[in-house]
This record gives C-alpha cells, structure tokens and sequence, in this order.
C-alpha cells in the first residue's frame, strides 16, 4: 500500500472549499487554471470567498466564472480587464478588489508559501496601489512592506502529477500555479495526468508533492480561448 | 486610426536593436514585430513566463503556449518556459532591455499613467508598474491625443501614476520626444505632421532636441 | 561511545513513523535510518536539495547526489530534487513532520544550543535554526554528559542559543525527556541508566511524566 | 552569426575578477562549487576578496581552496565546519565571518537576484546571528530584516550550457547555483556541456540564459571527495 497516495475525486476535494474561505487560485488568464476545480468549487455554493489570483480571468474562463456568480467577496489581483463583469461588481459595491502589482502578488503568495514573513520594494511607492501598506525605512531610504499571503485553500492546475503530488505544467501554463501550490493551507491539484510515483524524473520536477493534499483527475480546459471565438478578439 | 497605430508601431519597431531582450505590452506594442527586420536577432519576453517567443502559430495554436495577452505564441530556439516570479524577478533585476508599453498619459517628466480612467476603465495594472521600473530603456507609445482631442502628453498627469519618471521616450503617430531629466525633447516628426500641429496638441512645453529631424 | 550512540539512534528511530517527512541532522542523527523498520515509509528530505532520499550506494557513488553532509545517497520512487530555496522554504512552511538535530547543550525550556562554541569549535549554524524553527516535531539527540562529565541538559544555556524553545524531546544515551511549556519530564529511562544517576547528571529539574516507564 | 554567443575561454573569464569585489559562489560543501573557475580565481592573485556561498567548503574542495590562500577578506556563510583552515583565519583575525542561517542567507541571495530590496524573518530573532540587522515591527510583531545581496561577480557550476546561457544541473549540485547566477553583476558559468541553442528543452531550463554574462567548459571535479579519502571520513 501506498501510504503517499493523494488522488481522490471530486466529492471529496468539494469538502475543503468554505463559506469566507480565502482561495488561491493558479493561471493567468485563465491559462494554468484548474477547470474541473472551478466547476466543482460553482457546484459547492459556498461564498463570500476571498479571492487571490494573477487576474479575475473572462467572464466564460477560468476564476472568472465564479466572479460572475457574486459569490466572491473579494479579489486580489494584479487586473480585471478581461472580465468586465468583475468591473461592474466592483463599480456597485459588490465585489471588494486591491490590485497589485503583478510580480509582487507572486512574490506575497510566494513569501507565504516558504515561511517568511513579507518583503520590501519600491514598487508601487507613492501610487494610489500603496493603499494601507506600511512604508519601512531602512538607512537612508524607504520602502514598501508587502505581507505575505496563505490561503485556506489553494487550486492548481498542472500537466503531469504523481501519486505522492509531484507536479510538472505545461509551458507558460505554469505562471503563478507553483507558488499558489506553496502557499495553500490545504492545496487540491487538477492534473491531465497522473502518474505512479517514479515516473517523474526527479530533475523535472518543478512543485515537490510536500505540498499536495489531494490530485483529481482532469477533462481539460471547458471554455473557449477568446482567440478561438470569431468577432471577440 | 488602425492606420496611425500601424506608423507608430513601425516607427517603434526601429528602437528595437540586434542583440535586445524586449518586453512588449498590449495594444499598439503588440504591433511592433510585424516591423521589424526578419534578420534582427531579439529575444521577446513575455511576463507569463516565456524567454524566445515566436510569431503566431500558422495552425495548431495551443492555448498552453501563450503571450501575456493570452494569444497563441510560439517560440524560438533558445528560449525558456519559467514561472511567473521567474518572469517578474527578470524584470525588476533590470534584464530587459527595451520594454514598449501603451499609454493613457505622459507628463514632462517621464511620469507614465497607463493603468485606471477613474469612474470609466479600470483594467488594473498588470505588469506595468515592474516593467517601468526594471526595463533599461521605457518606450510609450500612444495617440497624440484622446478622441476628444485632449492632449495625453500633459504638464502633470491628471490619471493615477503607474511609475514615476520612467519614460524614456515617446512616439505617438504625430511625433517623437525624448524626456532627459525633467524635460521633453522633441526628436522628430512623423511624416504628414508639423511643428505647428504638435505646439497645439501637446500639453507641456518642450524643447527641441539637437538631433531634430523631419520625417517627412 | 560509539555503542551510547547507537542506542540513541536506535531509540529515535522509533519516533519516526509510517507517512512522515523526516530531515535528519549530520552525527548521531545520521545513524537513526540504520535502525527504521524496512516497512517504515517515510521520506527523508535533505537541505541541499533532495526529497526522498534512498540508502548510501553500494557502488558507483555520485558526487553530484549527496545528503547535507556531503556524503553519497540514493533516491527512492517519488524522490525529486530542487534548490536551496525551495529546500528552506519546505522546512520554515512546516512541511517537515520531525527533524532529528544533534546538539551541545538543551534547557528546561527547551532552548537548543548547537551552533558554537565560543573560543573552541566555530562550526556556524548551517540550516538548524530554520529546522529549529519550523519543523512540526524537534527531536535532540546528545551523550547525556560532557566528556569531562558536566551536564548537557541544563537550566540555562551557557552556549550561545540556536532556537528559543524550540526542541520537543530530548534522547540521550541515560534518559528521554519531553519539554512541555516550559517543563521538563522524564518519559524513561534507558537501558542500564536509573533515576539516581540521571537526577545527578542532569543540569535542570525535571517532572516524571504521567506515562514514565522504565526500559530496563 | 549568433549574436548570443556567451561562450569564451579562461583567459576572458579571469579579466572579470578583481581586488575587493564582492564574489558569490555556487555550491554546498563544494558540490556544485565549479572547479575550473576556482583555479582560475586562484591564479589571478586577486585579493582582499568579500565571498558569499553557502559554506567555507574543504581546505582542498571548491571556495575552501581560495580561502586558504588568505587572499579573502570577508565570508558570508552558513558554516565553515568543514574547512578548519577558515576556522583558524577568522580566529586570528584574518577572515571576517559573518554567519547566516543557510536558508536566509539563499533568500537574501534571491532577494538580490529578483529585484527586491530584502525581506523580513524571525529565524535567528534575539540570537548572536541578529548582528546589527534592523528589527522592523509590522503591527504588534517584530522581525528581523534582512537584506538582498548582488555579486560583482558570480561564478556557477552547470551540467549544460546552452550557448546563451540557459542552464542545466545535476542533481544535489543545484543548489545555490540559480540565485547566484541571478545575483551576479557579472555571472560566469563554468558548464559540463555546451550545446547550440534550441537543443535544450524550454521546460528543462532551470536558469534563463538572460542572467549569464560567460560561458566556460569544464574539465570536471579535480579534487577529491572526502568519502573517497580513506581515515579521512
């Protein structure tokens, strides 16, 4: 028996998503987003999730299908420009949003996701993005404090995974997905494929399953890209 | 205007050198490459996590290989797949040569506001803060003016600021300036357009470059 | 000596359990995988970059696949490798069920001591303060006694400290203990140590626990 | 011609190094440590200078073997346990030794490498390693802060080499080596195999080549391991 083994279905990984939970969610524009993961965590009905992610995706894609159900109660995100509908939640009150810098919120999820405790940065000083952050001064200059973020629950989405939750992604699919897999309390990984443990080269491995609680299986993406939709793009 | 873009992308395209790591934004920088000289050897980064790309795929797009912008990429010999802290850390650490980004507004002093039309866009910033901050050389690109006619390179910046100062250059389609410390020069202009029409829809004063050409 | 350490491997051995992620200190730590159950699943996590070490090669040993100590390994199915940051960011995450660490002296309070000693041995503090500081479950092993035959279990550290509160269990080669709040208690008692002997050796108070059991 | 050429010999490699740089190298316990670089260093006769790298190496093994020609001024390290000859210098004065947990001292090394401008941690908080690091209280909590660190020069050991740069390694003897190649105002890498762009896989590639300023081939370890030492271990 193999004690390591953390591939469950989806009834199963429905049980960690929560009411108020804070959710970290892999991709970038819906690239690298888990599919099945989005759909099962709509079919839960939980709400008032606090959202983290690169993006709040498209309306028909990735996190952006469950922004559009007002079910979220906030995001942060480095934009919302292809969701229009995150925009107008955010115009009527309805959706709270704190935009960051993109490469920043990685490295917040990222300074989460090994255990320390936050870092320092120019970026963003003296914009309306420093919102409430305290400013730190070190010698003769001052710099921006950004915490660092964990989630209760982080969703991935990856090309290979094995038993143990080694995972492999698939060229720029791979964006935010390893240090929100970091990162998660509790992360559930969607892998197009799942293979026994020893079959992943130990060299390509890029998340070590240390940090993988459960591994669903995966149909692939559901949405259409928006360069596949005539008049759209 | 579909034309306009074209000249100022083309005019862009020429800012982009043999050897260059470049970072193009979306928008008119996107347009970009279809200018340059198919013998100029750059590498193109994309903050998605991609060294090396290449043109559009012809067929088999894959919606795994993608630009920031989320189109179908491909990619060239020698490039790299990485992660998006990867990416960022790239860009902060000052590896980028020439990053090209559009703008909403420029003010005399290199401010670029590109991200939030308070009350109307609010797209958010993206990358863009990182990218003027990091790259090397900074190339806005933009219309000469709103559709209204307002003026978007302007004495002071009535948008929020994505980066103070960071703007090295800018090309719209009636011109070029260059901002040297805290003042705008004005290096060329674009073909069909006179100094008289660019006094007029420039919202800041300037001076003009020793280098001074008319390209017309 | 060599035979107390052995019994001290051995008993800490039984601490690691089916399942668990295990990262094991250079000296007598090093010797506890020769005592697991060949049943025992665990992984055993390394900080130079390794998860799922296997056994020391019987031939063709690889200077590039080694243990934090430099000495070659092997890797079991499931193992992968990756760098130093990674490595360290698994250990401060908490990702480390029980780390087993060597050490000079331990307080009552269960502050670890293990880093220098100044004037004499500078060895440097390598990865043991972020082991000491986020591993679930810190176990020290140490000779109960100073070769000159002071205490190494004490009220107060007299060495420069590595982490504050930070060890769980003590395993010497006379007695194991539990560090609870800020209580020390005595779990058991060796083979051929008794009560007596460990009361004089041991430098701090001690509680017996509720559970003590004698394991003679 | 390819314009991205970084290949070059030793002779080229040795006109980067300088008296009083700041030099940061690749390695743990000199696996990783590139050997051909480090003869090179030896020759140059620079002195007085400031290394970085995980550890004072064997006074016969990677940095170790610089060390002891006490042509360094100061170490930043996590330990100097193998290398008693550093031991020694540091006692009389003649090495300057700043000693830093092994996994901060990586992170501030990344730190540098990314762009940022340090970050904020409890490990080593109220013990002799605090030095004179600034403490940074972020609400009702206080934390160490520590900074980035860039290298003059850095000098790396890969397994293959593209020649733009992009890299490769061998198992444990990752390492340190993708900070410092990042961190290095002037990074050098000393490769096992070097081979035309496009023969490395994308997804393979650990370093991007954009950090890489020269490319030498290796000859290979030419010490010793302690283990193949008899009574030495």
């Amino acid at each position: 028996m193999n004690l390591f083994n953390k591939v469950t279905d989806y009834q199963t990984a429905r049980s960690v998503f929560f009411d108020n939970m804070t959710l970290l969610f892999g991709g970038f524009g819906g690239v690298g987003t888990p599919p099945g993961l989005i759909d099962c965590l709509i079919e839960t009905g939980v709400k008032d999730v606090n959202l983290v992610g690169n993006d709040a995706g498209f309306p028909w894609i990735g996190i952006g299908k469950f922004i559009c159900l007002e079910r979220a109660a906030s995001l942060i995100a480095s934009h919302i420009g292809s969701n229009p509908v995150a925009g107008d939640l955010m115009n009527n009150g309805k959706l709270k949003v704190e935009f960051s810098p993109q490469g920043i919120l990685v490295e917040r999820i990222r300074s989460g996701g090994v255990g320390l405790n936050g870092f320092l940065t120019e970026i963003s000083k003296g914009t309306q993005l420093e919102y409430n952050k305290p400013l730190v001064k070190i010698g003769d200059r001052e710099y921006l404090y950004e915490a660092p973020i964990l989630g209760d629950v982080s969703i991935v989405y990856a090309k290979k995974a094995d038993t143990f939750g080694n995972l492999v992604f698939d060229k720029t699919a791979r964006n935010t997905n390893p240090y929100v897999a970091m990162a998660g309390k509790v992360t559930v990984v969607e892998a197009d494929e799942i293979v026994p443990m020893g079959e992943l080269d130990p060299e390509e491995i890029i998340v070590p399953g240390i940090y993988v609680k459960y591994i669903v299986p995966s149909a692939g993406y559901n949405w259409k890209w928006i360069w596949e939709m005539p008049g759209k793009s | 205007m579909g034309d306009a873009r074209q000249i100022i992308a083309k005019r862009a395209a020429r800012e982009v050198k043999n050897g260059m790591v470049v970072n193009l934004g979306i928008g008119i920088p996107s347009l970009v490459p279809d200018f340059l000289d198919p013998s100029t050897q750059v590498f193109f980064q994309a903050e998605n996590g991609i060294l090396g790309m290449g043109p559009t795929p012809a067929t088999d797009a894959d919606g795994n290989l993608s630009n920031a912008a989320g189109y179908p990429v491909t990619t060239l010999p020698g490039a790299s797949y990485f992660d998006s802290a990867v990416a960022f850390g790239m860009i902060r650490r000052g590896c980028i040569d020439i990053s090209i980004l559009g703008a909403l507004q420029v003010n005399e002093k290199g401010d670029l506001a590109n991200w939030i039309v308070p009350g109307k866009r609010v797209p958010g910033v993206g990358g863009a803060m990182e990218l003027a901050y990091g790259a090397k050389n900074l190339i806005a690109l933009m219309m000469h003016c709103e559709k209204d006619g307002q003026p978007k390179i302007v004495k002071s910046c009535s948008l929020p600021v994505t980066t103070y100062g960071c703007v090295k250059k800018i090309i719209t389609d009636l011109a070029v300036f260059s901002i040297i410390g805290d003042n705008l020069y004005l290096d060329e202009l674009m073909p069909g357009s006179s100094m008289e029409e660019v006094k007029v829809k420039t919202g800041a004063g300037f001076r003009i470059a020793s280098t001074f050409k008319n390209n017309d």
